[in-house]
C-alpha cells in the first residue's frame, strides 16, 4: 500500500508531465519554437499572468473566488501612473499603488472575513466598483510617461533571465513557503476546508482571511508594476481578459474549487501549458479564437484524465487490500 | 475565414514579403472589412499578408500576439493600437529587430512608427460628425447625447474631444446632457440606454453615436418610439448594417471612410516602405480609393463619406 | 415560522423598494408605465437566464457558459431564419431549433459534469472557452441585421398584449413554468434536496445524475428561449453581445437570495434581482448620473445590499437558535 | 428458519481497507436487532450495503423472506420496505419536516410526476402522529433540535411503509427522555411486526430493547446471541477480544482555584450561572439537550460572548472574547458536533492535529519545521493510540474513536491547564470510551481542570468530582459524585414533573 501511494503520481506531477509533453511537441513541430525570441517571449509574457493566477489560487483555497483580482490590478495600475506621470519617485508610486491595492484588499476583506458574506457576491460588486473608480480617475484615458528606469522592471532581463520573471519565481516560492510553512497559510488550508472546525482550534480564521485578501492585493500590486511597465501605461482594462484565466490556471492547476486544496508548483505549471499553447499557436498562425477553444479543451481533458487516473489507482489500491 | 493569417510555414523560408495587420481586435464587423481590404491588397500586389489580433480590445493581449509576430519573423507590422503608450516598448523592440514599424487605423507613438497610416483627420472627422447632427436637427439649441462604444477607446475619445471642442465653439447653444454615455460596444446596450434616454430627456434633440454599434442601437431605439422627426441620430456606422435605420431616417446620416480600403491602403503602403519609397502627398493609390494626403510620416487616406439614405447601397461593407 | 421564510425576499425586496423610491425622487418619470415595461423588457433576457441559473445555484453548482451558449443558439437560428419563409409555422420551427440546439449544449455540460465528475464551473468555463472561441472563429463576429429574419419573426418581436411586450410575457410564462417545476414536480424538489444535502438525497433515492442532466439541460433550454427573446429584442444577432453577461445572470440570482453553497434559492427571489439591477442601470441614466462615476453607485449598492441581506439572515438565524431561558 | 433477512458473506473492500469479511447477519421479522462491535468494526458500511449505497464484494448472498434479493441502489432497498436511518439523519435542512418525511418514496417514482402536497402533508401528519410527536409539519429541518429531527427521521422511515428499519446510533444525541421515548416507539413498532436493527454503543441500553445481538470485530462476524443468553461483560469481550476492566474512579486531591465564573448570562441561551474550577478536578455538567449547556461552555472559551457577568481565570478577570485569546491562556474545547466543529475532515491528521501548536514548531527563520512537526504528530498518534497510524491519512478515513482522539491530541499538544470536553464519548465504542475517560482522569490526576458536558449519565458520575445539572439556561442543583444517583440528577434535570417533561420536548 505504502509502495503504490509512491508510485502514484500526484495532481501536480501528473500536470508537470503534461506541460513537459506538449513543450517537446512544439519543439518538434511548431516552427521557430525554440528561437531565442520565442523563448523570450514566452518568458516575458508569463509573469504577470503568472502572478495574478497565484493571487487567485491563494482565494479559491479558502474556498473563495476574486472577480476583482483584474480590476484591482488595474486599479492599482493607474495609481502608480498618475503618481509617475505626476513626478513621484518610483519607489513613491509604487507605494501608492500597493496603498490603492490593500484598500481594495482591505475592502474586500472586511466584507467577506469581518461581516461574513460570501465572497462571490462581494467581489463582484468591488469589482464593478473598482473598475468604475479607474475610470472615473482615468476618464477611460491610459496614463504614461514614466521615466525610463521604471521600464526596466517589466521589460530588462538579468542577462537572459527577464526580471518580471525573477519576480514571478520570487513571488511563486514565497507564496509556497507561507503556505505550507507558516501558521497562516496553515490556517487557510484549514479554513478552506472548514471554517468552523478552524476556529474553533483556537485560529482566528477572520483574520486568517483577512490575510488572504490583503495578500492577494499585494500580488495584485506586484502584478501592476509588472504590467505598467512592460506596456508602459495604465489604463482601466488593463489586464482584463486575465480575470476567467486565472480561475482556468488554478483549477487546471489542481487547486479545488471547494476550498481547502491547492498548490504553487500546480498553478505553476498550467500557467506554463496556458503559455505553451498561447504561443505555439500564435506561431502557427492559428486564429486567436482557436487559442481559446484549446484552452477550453485542455482544462476538460486533463480533469478528464484526472478522473481516469483516480479511477484505476483506487482500483489498484482495492485490488491490493482485497490480496 | 482563417483569420486572414497564412499557414503554418515559417515565414523567412518563402522569401517573399510578410507584412503583419494587427487590428484592435478580431472579430467585429468594421476591422474584418478591413482584413479584407487587406487581404485583397496582399493578393493583388504579392505580398504575404498576414491578419492577426487578439480576440478582446485589450492592451496587454495585443502585445502578446506582436510579441509572437517578431518571433515568426515577419518584414512589416502595422498595428491599430488598443493603447499607444503599452506599444511602446514592443515596438521598440520590433524596430531593433530589424522590423518595419507602421501604425494604421489608430496612432501610435510617433517615435517608434516608421509610417502612421490614417484614415482621417481626427478633428475634421468629430466636426463634420456634429455638423451633419446639427444639420439634421435643423436647429443650433437644444440638447443632445452623445454615446459612445466605450470611455476608454482612445481614438473614439478623440474624435468626442473634438466635437466637444466645435460644440463649445461653435455651437454655444447646443447642451451635451450627462457627458459620454458608455454603450461597451454592443447594439443592445445603445438600444437599451437610448430608450431610457429618451425617456428621461424628452427634450432631446440629438444623439452623436460613436463606435460602429452605437449608432444603430440608438437609431433602433427612435425607430421604436418613432421619433424620427424629433431626434437625430448620426454616428460612425457601416452603410450595409445602418440600412434600415437610414431608409425610414431613424438614423440621419452615418459617417465613415472605408474600412476596406483603409486595409487596402495599409498593406500598399507597407509594401511600398519596405521596398523604401515613401508615399508623397498627393499619390493616388491604385483602385479606388483616391489621391491620400501625407505630412511627414503620417498619411490620411482622405475625407470621410456619408452615407445617407439615397447612397447606402452602393457600398457592399 | 412562516414570516421568517418570506423574509428571504423581503431583505431583497426592500432594497429594491428603496432604489425604486429614490430614483423616483430624483425623476418621476421613473414611476411611469411605459418606463416600468421598458425594463422589464429590456431585462426579459437576464431574466430567463437567471430562472435557469437558479436552479443550477440551488443545487450548489453554476453555469458560466450560459452567455456563450445563448449567443451560440442566437447565431444558429439568425442564420435559419435567412431560410425560413414568412410564414406563422416559421416562429414555431425558430423556437423548435433554439431550444434543441440550447438544450444539447446544456446537456453537454451536463455529461461532463455528471459522467467525470469535474466540478461545474471547471466544466463550464471550459465549454465558455470552447464555444465562445469557436463562435467567433465560425461568424468572424458579425452581426447580422434582422431586416433578413421573415417578417412573422419582426412581427413576432413587436407583439403587444395590452399594451405589454410578448417578450415579458415569455419571461413570466417560464418563470411561472420554473416555479411550478421547483415546487410541483418530483424533479424540483429533488432539486433542493440535492442542494441541501446531496448524500443523503442518493439515500433516499434521488437520482443525481438525472437531476444534474436536468438541471445543465433545462438551463441550455432556456438558453434556447432566452436566445429567441435576445434576437427580438434587437432584431439583429450579434456574436459579441453576450460576452460577460454570464456575471450579469449570476448576479441577479445570488443578489435574489440563492445561496451559492445550494440548498436555497427561489425564483421570485431571482426574479427580484434581476429587477433591482435592471431597475438600478435605468435608473442611474433617468437619474443622469455621470457616466464615469455610474457603476461606482451600482458597486456600492450591490455590496450594500448582499451585506444587508447577509446580516439579516444571520440575524434571524441566531433569533431561532435561541434556547428558552427560564 | 423464516428469518425477514439474511445476508451472508457479505465482503467489502475499501482502496487500502477491508471493511468486511464474510459477514453474516440474519434477522427475523418483528425483532429488535442490536448490531454491535467497535469503532470502525464495519457496522454502519453493511448497513450501507444493506441499504444499496454500497456494493459489496462478489460471492455475497442477500434473501429477504426467503428469496434472492438484488439491492443495486437505495431506491432497491425502499421498494423492498428496508429504511435506513443513518447515523447523521440524512435529513435535508433546508426543505420542511413534512418534505424530510415524503421525500423519495412517497413523492413517486418518475422524477416528473407531480408532488401532491396535500398527501404529502397527510402521510407526514400521519407518521408524526404515529411517532407521537407534535411539529410543525413547515418547519425547516435545520430549525429543529437534534432530538426532533431525530423523530423526523424516524417518521420518515414510518411513512415509507417499511418492514425493516435500520437505526444507526440513534440515541447518541438524545438526552435521557428522549431516549425513553424512542424505546417507546420502537417498541410500538415491533408491535406492528417491523423489524428493527439498532446501532449503539451504548450497551446497557440495548439490554432494554434488544432481542438478539450480532457482534463484528475488525470486519469479521464474530456471532449471533439471544439476549437471554449473553450478559454486557461477555459482549464487551466478544467486542474488543478481550476483558475490559473496569476502573474505579478514585478521587484525588484537587488544587487552586483555576476558573470562577460568577452570574454569567447571555440573552436567550442562559442566566446567572455561577461555578468553579479547581485543578486536578473534573466538573461534569449535565442537563436535558437544549438546556444551555454548550452555550455556556462555548462562552467560558470565547466563542459565544456572554453579556453579563465575570469570569476570574488563574486569579484574574477574564474577558473571553475570542478562541484564540482562550487557547493562548491555555484553555481548550472539545465540541460536541465532532464532524462540524472538531476536526477538519479533508486535512490530514498532521496538519489536524498540529493547528493548534503550530508556533512551536517554527525553525530558525520562523518557518514550520516539518521534521519537528512529524515527530509530533508521531507521538501523540502514538500515546493516544490513533488507528491507523499514518499521518498523512486524512481526518475522514478515521472512524469516529479515532477522530475524537486526534481532536485531543490537538488539545494535549498545547498542554492545557484547562479543558472543556462536549459530549466526549458520543458515538465512541466501549473500548475507546473507557480509554478517553482514563485519559480525562489522568489529566486531571497531573492537575488539569477539566470541564465535562454529558448527556450520559454514567459517564457523569463515573468520571466526574462535581456534578452540575442545568434546566433552562440555569444551573439547578450540584451533586458531588460521591453522593450523587441518577434518580437524583433527573429529577433536578426534569423538575420531577411528567407535564415539564413534555412542555421541554416541545420547546427543545
Ligand atoms: N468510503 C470509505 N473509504 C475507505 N474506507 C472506508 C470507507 N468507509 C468506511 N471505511 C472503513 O471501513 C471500516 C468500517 O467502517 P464503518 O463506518 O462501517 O465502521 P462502524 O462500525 O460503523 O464504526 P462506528 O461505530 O465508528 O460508526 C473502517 O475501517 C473505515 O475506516
Ligand atoms: N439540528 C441542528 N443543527 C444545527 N444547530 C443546532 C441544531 N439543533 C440545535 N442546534 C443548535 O445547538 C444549540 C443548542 O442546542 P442543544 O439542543 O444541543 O443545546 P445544549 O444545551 O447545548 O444541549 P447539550 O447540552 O446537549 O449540548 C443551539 O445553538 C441550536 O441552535
Ligand atoms: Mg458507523
Ligand atoms: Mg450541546
Amino acid at each position: 500500500m505504502k509502495l503504490l501511494k509512491t508510485i502514484r503520481l500526484s495532481k501536480e506531477n501528473t500536470l508537470g508531465f503534461v506541460l513537459l509533453g506538449m513543450f517537446l511537441l512544439m519543439a518538434l513541430f511548431v516552427p521557430n519554437f525554440l528561437s531565442a525570441g520565442n523563448i523570450k517571449n514566452m518568458m516575458f509574457q508569463l509573469p504577470e499572468f503568472g502572478i495574478l493566477s497565484l493571487a487567485m489560487m491563494v482565494v479559491i483555497i479558502t474556498s473563495g473566488i476574486d472577480l476583482s483580482l483584474t480590476y484591482r490590478a488595474a486599479l492599482s495600475g493607474v495609481i502608480i501612473a498618475m503618481a509617475l506621470s505626476a513626478g513621484a519617485a518610483i519607489p513613491v508610486a509604487i507605494m501608492f499603488g500597493l496603498l490603492a491595492a490593500v484598500l481594495c484588499g482591505l475592502l474586500n476583506g472586511f466584507f467577506i472575513a469581518i461581516v461574513g458574506v460570501s465572497p462571490i457576491l462581494i467581489t463582484l460588486g468591488s469589482m464593478i466598483l473598482f473598475e468604475s473608480i479607474s475610470l472615473g480617475l482615468t476618464k477611460g484615458n491610459s496614463v504614461s510617461g514614466f521615466p525610463p528606469e521604471y521600464r526596466v522592471i517589466g521589460n530588462g532581463a538579468v542577462g537572459a533571465v527577464p526580471i518580471s520573471l525573477l519576480i514571478f519565481l520570487l513571488v511563486a516560492v514565497i507564496t509556497a513557503m507561507l503556505l505550507n510553512r507558516t501558521k497562516w497559510g496553515r490556517g487557510v488550508y484549514m479554513a478552506g476546508s472548514n471554517p468552523v472546525a478552524t476556529l474553533f482550534s483556537g485560529i482566528n480564521t477572520k483574520r486568517v482571511l483577512l490575510l488572504v485578501y490583503l495578500y492577494g492585493a499585494l500580488l495584485t500590486c506586484v502584478a501592476a508594476v509588472i504590467m505598467t511597465s512592460r506596456y508602459n501605461s495604465a489604463r482601466v482594462d488593463l489586464g482584463s481578459s486575465y480575470l476567467l484565466q486565472s480561475v482556468a490556471a488554478a483549477v487546471l492547476g489542481g487547486t479545488n474549487i471547494q476550498g481547502g486544496y491547492g498548490k504553487v508548483i500546480g498553478t505553476v505549471y498550467a500557467v506554463g501549458i496556458f503559455q505553451l499553447i498561447s504561443s505555439g499557436l500564435n506561431l502557427l498562425g492559428t486564429p486567436r479564437t482557436f487559442v481559446s477553444v484549446l484552452m477550453g479543451v485542455i482544462l476538460i481533458l486533463v480533469l478528464m484524465m484526472n478522473y481516469y487516473y483516480d479511477k484505476l489507482a483506487d482500483k489498484k489500491e482495492t485490488a491490493g487490500a482485497a490480496a | 475565414s482563417e483569420g486572414g493569417s497564412s499557414d503554418g510555414e515559417n515565414v523567412n523560408e518563402t522569401g517573399e514579403l510578410t507584412i503583419a495587420v494587427v487590428p484592435k481586435l478580431v472579430g467585429i464587423p468594421y476591422f474584418n472589412a478591413s482584413e479584407a481590404g487587406a487581404i485583397k491588397a496582399g493578393e493583388e500586389l504579392g505580398v504575404n499578408v498576414i491578419y492577426t489580433g487578439p480576440t478582446e480590445a485589450d492592451a496587454s493581449q495585443q502585445v502578446s500576439v506582436i510579441e509572437d509576430l517578431i518571433s515568426r519573423g515577419v518584414d512589416v507590422i502595422a498595428v491599430a493600437p488598443n493603447d499607444s503608450d503599452s506599444l511602446t516598448p514592443v515596438l521598440e523592440r520590433a524596430r531593433e529587430e530589424g522590423i518595419l514599424v507602421m501604425d494604421w487605423d489608430t496612432p501610435a507613438d510617433p517615435n517608434v512608427v516608421d509610417l502612421s497610416v490614417n484614415q482621417i483627420d481626427d478633428f475634421e472627422f468629430g466636426e463634420a460628425m456634429i455638423d451633419k447632427l446639427v444639420a439634421s436637427m435643423g436647429t443650433e439649441a437644444g440638447e443632445i447625447a452623445l454615446l459612445t462604444g466605450g470611455l476608454s477607446a482612445a481614438n473614439l475619445n478623440t474624435w468626442l474631444d473634438a466635437v466637444e471642442e466645435v460644440v463649445a465653439d461653435k455651437y454655444p447653444d447646443l447642451t451635451i446632457i450627462q457627458e459620454r454615455i458608455a454603450t461597451n460596444e454592443r447594439q443592445q446596450e445603445a438600444y437599451q440606454i437610448t430608450l431610457d434616454l429618451l425617456r428621461a430627456n424628452p427634450e432631446l434633440k440629438g444623439i452623436l453615436a460613436v463606435s460602429t454599434p452605437a449608432p444603430l442601437g440608438a437609431a433602433q431605439a427612435v425607430q421604436e418610439r418613432d421619433l424620427q422627426d424629433s431626434v437625430s441620430v448620426v454616428g460612425s456606422a457601416l452603410p450595409t448594417d445602418s440600412g434600415p435605420f437610414l431608409e425610414d431616417g431613424s438614423l440621419d446620416a452615418a459617417i465613415l471612410w472605408n474600412p476596406e480600403h483603409l486595409g487596402y491602403l495599409t498593406v500598399y503602403l507597407a509594401k511600398e516602405l519596405a521596398a523604401g519609397n515613401m508615399p508623397q502627398n498627393g499619390d493616388v493609390i491604385a483602385g479606388e480609393i483616391g489621391p491620400i494626403s501625407v505630412d511627414g510620416k503620417k498619411v490620411i487616406m482622405g475625407p470621410p463619406t456619408n452615407f445617407v439614405a439615397d447612397n447606402y447601397q452602393d457600398y457592399d461593407f | 415560522m412562516k414570516n421568517i421564510l418570506k423574509t428571504k425576499e423581503l431583505g431583497i425586496g426592500a432594497i429594491l423598494l428603496l432604489v425604486c423610491i429614490i430614483i423616483t425622487l430624483i425623476n418621476p418619470v421613473f414611476l411611469t408605465a411605459d418606463n416600468l415595461a421598458d425594463v422589464l423588457k429590456a431585462n426579459a433576457v437576464l431574466g430567463i437566464l437567471a430562472v435557469g441559473m437558479t436552479l443550477i445555484i440551488i443545487t450548489g453548482g453554476i453555469d458560466v457558459s450560459v452567455a456563450a451558449v445563448t449567443s451560440a443558439v442566437a447565431v444558429a437560428i439568425g442564420h435559419l431564419m435567412l431560410y425560413l419563409p414568412d410564414h406563422p409555422v416559421s416562429l414555431v420551427v425558430v423556437f423548435a431549433a433554439a431550444v434543441f440546439a440550447g438544450t444539447l449544449l446544456g446537456m453537454i455540460n451536463g455529461f461532463f459534469i455528471v459522467k467525470f465528475s469535474i466540478p461545474p464551473i471547471v466544466v463550464t468555463l471550459g465549454t465558455l472557452s470552447i464555444i465562445s472561441g469557436a463562435l467567433l472563429f465560425i461568424t468572424n463576429g458579425n452581426y447580422m441585421s434582422g431586416a433578413n429574419f421573415p417578417e412573422v419573426f419582426t412581427a413576432f418581436s413587436k407583439y403587444e398584449i395590452f399594451g405589454i411586450s410578448i417578450l415579458i410575457y415569455i419571461l413570466l410564462f417560464f418563470s411561472l413554468i420554473t416555479w411550478g417545476i421547483l415546487k410541483y414536480t418530483v424533479i424540483g424538489r429533488s432539486i433542493y434536496a440535492f442542494g441541501g444535502n446531496s448524500v443523503s438525497a442518493v439515500r433516499v433515492g434521488i437520482s443525481m445524475k438525472k437531476v444534474q442532466y436536468f438541471i445543465y439541460g433545462y438551463m441550455g433550454f432556456l438558453a434556447g428561449i432566452a436566445a429567441v427573446t435576445q434576437t427580438a429584442y434587437i432584431r439583429a444577432v450579434d456574436p459579441n453581445g453576450l460576452l460577460g453577461f454570464e456575471l450579469t445572470v449570476i448576479a441577479a440570482v445570488v443578489i435574489g437570495g440563492a445561496s451559492i453553497l445550494g440548498g436555497n434559492g427561489s425564483i421570485a427571489g431571482t426574479l427580484l434581482g434581476t429587477l433591482l439591477l435592471g431597475v438600478m442601470q435605468n435608473g442611474l441614466i433617468l437619474a443622469r448620473v455621470d457616466s464615469y462615476w455610474q457603476n461606482l453607485v451600482t458597486g456600492t449598492v450591490i455590496i450594500l445590499a448582499v451585506s444587508y441581506d447577509h446580516l439579516q439572515k444571520k440575524r434571524i438565524d441566531a433569533q431561532t437558535a435561541q434556547i428558552e431561558v427560564k | 428458519m423464516n428469518h425477514f433477512l439474511e445476508m451472508r458473506h457479505i465482503s467489502k473492500t475499501f482502496p487500502g481497507v477491508k471493511a468486511l469479511h464474510d459477514v453474516q447477519l440474519l434477522i427475523k421479522p418483528g425483532e429488535v436487532h442490536a448490531l454491535i462491535g467497535e469503532n470502525g468494526a464495519g457496522k454502519s458500511t453493511l448497513m450501507k450495503i444493506l441499504a444499496g449505497v454500497l456494493q459489496p464484494d462478489d460471492g455475497a448472498e442477500i434473501k429477504l423472506d426467503g428469496e434472492a434479493a438484488a439491492i443495486e441502489k437505495p431506491l432497491d432497498a425502499a421498494e423492498k420496505g428496508i429504511s435506513i436511518i443513518y447515523q447523521d439523519l440524512s435529513l435535508f435542512p433546508n426543505l420542511s419536516v413534512a418534505e424530510n418525511i415524503c421525500i423519495g418514496k412517497t413523492f413517486g417514482r418518475s422524477l416528473f410526476s407531480r408532488v401532491n402536497w396535500k398527501t404529502v402533508r397527510e402521510t407526514a401528519k400521519k407518521a408524526m402522529a404515529e411517532v407521537g410527536v407534535k411539529l410543525d409539519l413547515n418547519t425547516p429541518a435545520e430549525r429543529l433540535s437534534i432530538a426532533k429531527q431525530q423523530m423526523v427521521a424516524i417518521a420518515r422511515a414510518i411513512a415509507f411503509q417499511s418492514k425493516l428499519i435500520v437505526m444507526d446510533e440513534p440515541t447518541s444525541a438524545l438526552s435521557n427522555t428522549e431516549i425513553e421515548m424512542l424505546y417507546r416507539i420502537i417498541e410500538n413498532l415491533k408491535a406492528q411486526g417491523i423489524a428493527i436493527i439498532f446501532i449503539s454503543h451504548k450497551l446497557n441500553e440495548l439490554f432494554k430493547v434488544a432481542d438478539s445481538f450480532t457482534v463484528l470485530r475488525d470486519g469479521n462476524y464474530i456471532g449471533t446471541y439471544e439476549s437471554s443468553e449473553i450478559n454486557e461483560d461477555k459482549l464487551i469481550a466478544l467486542m474488543v477480544g478481550r476483558e475490559l476492566v473496569k476502573e474505579k474512579y478514585e478521587k484525588h486531591p484537587t488544587g487552586d482555584s483555576l476558573l470562577e465564573v460568577k452570574c454569567l448570562s447571555k440573552r436567550g441561551n442562559f442566566k446567572n450561572v455561577s461555578f468553579t474550577l479547581k485543578s486536578g478536578e473534573i466538573v461534569g455538567i449535565t442537563g436535558l439537550v437544549g438546556s444551555g449547556r454548550t452555550e455556556l461552555v462555548q462562552a467560558v472559551f470565547g466563542l459565544n460572548p456572554p453579556d453579563e457577568g465575570e469570569i476570574v481565570l488563574y486569579g484574574k478577570p477574564y474577558k473571553p472574547v475570542s478562541a484564540e485569546k482562550s487557547v493562548k491562556l491555555g484553555i481548550a474545547y472539545v465540541p460536541e458536533n465532532r464532524q462540524r466543529e472538531g476536526v477538519v475532515l479533508k486535512q490530514s491528521l498532521t496538519n489536524n492535529m498540529t493547528i493548534t501548536c503550530l508556533e512551536k514548531l517554527k525553525y530558525r527563520i520562523g518557518l514550520i519545521d516539518f521534521s519537528q512537526e512529524k515527530r509530533l504528530a508521531e507521538y501523540y498518534m502514538e500515546s493516544l493510540d490513533i488507528r491507523p497510524r499514518i499521518p498523512e491519512m486524512s481526518a475522514e478515513q478515521l472512524s469516529g474513536g479515532n477522530q475524537q482522539k486526534v481532536v485531543l491530541a490537538k488539545w494535549m499538544a498545547i498542554h492545557p491547564r484547562i479543558l472543556i470536553i462536549d459530549e466526549p464519548t458520543n458515538g465512541i465504542d466501549v473500548g475507546a470510551k473507557s480509554e478517553i475517560h482514563r485519559l480525562l482522569r489522568n489529566l486531571a490526576k497531573e492537575g488539569m481542570g477539566i470541564i465535562m458536558v454529558s448527556s450520559e449519565l454514567p459517564e457523569i458520575l463515573n468520571v466526574s468530582d462535581r456534578i452540575l445539572v442545568m434546566r433552562h439556561g440555569r444551573i439547578h442543583g450540584e451533586f458531588s459524585a460521591a453522593s450523587a444517583t441518577q434518580e437524583m440528577i433527573m429529577s433536578v434535570a426534569f423538575k420531577g414533573k411528567e407535564d415539564e417533561k413534555a412542555e421541554s420536548l416541545q420547546n427543545a
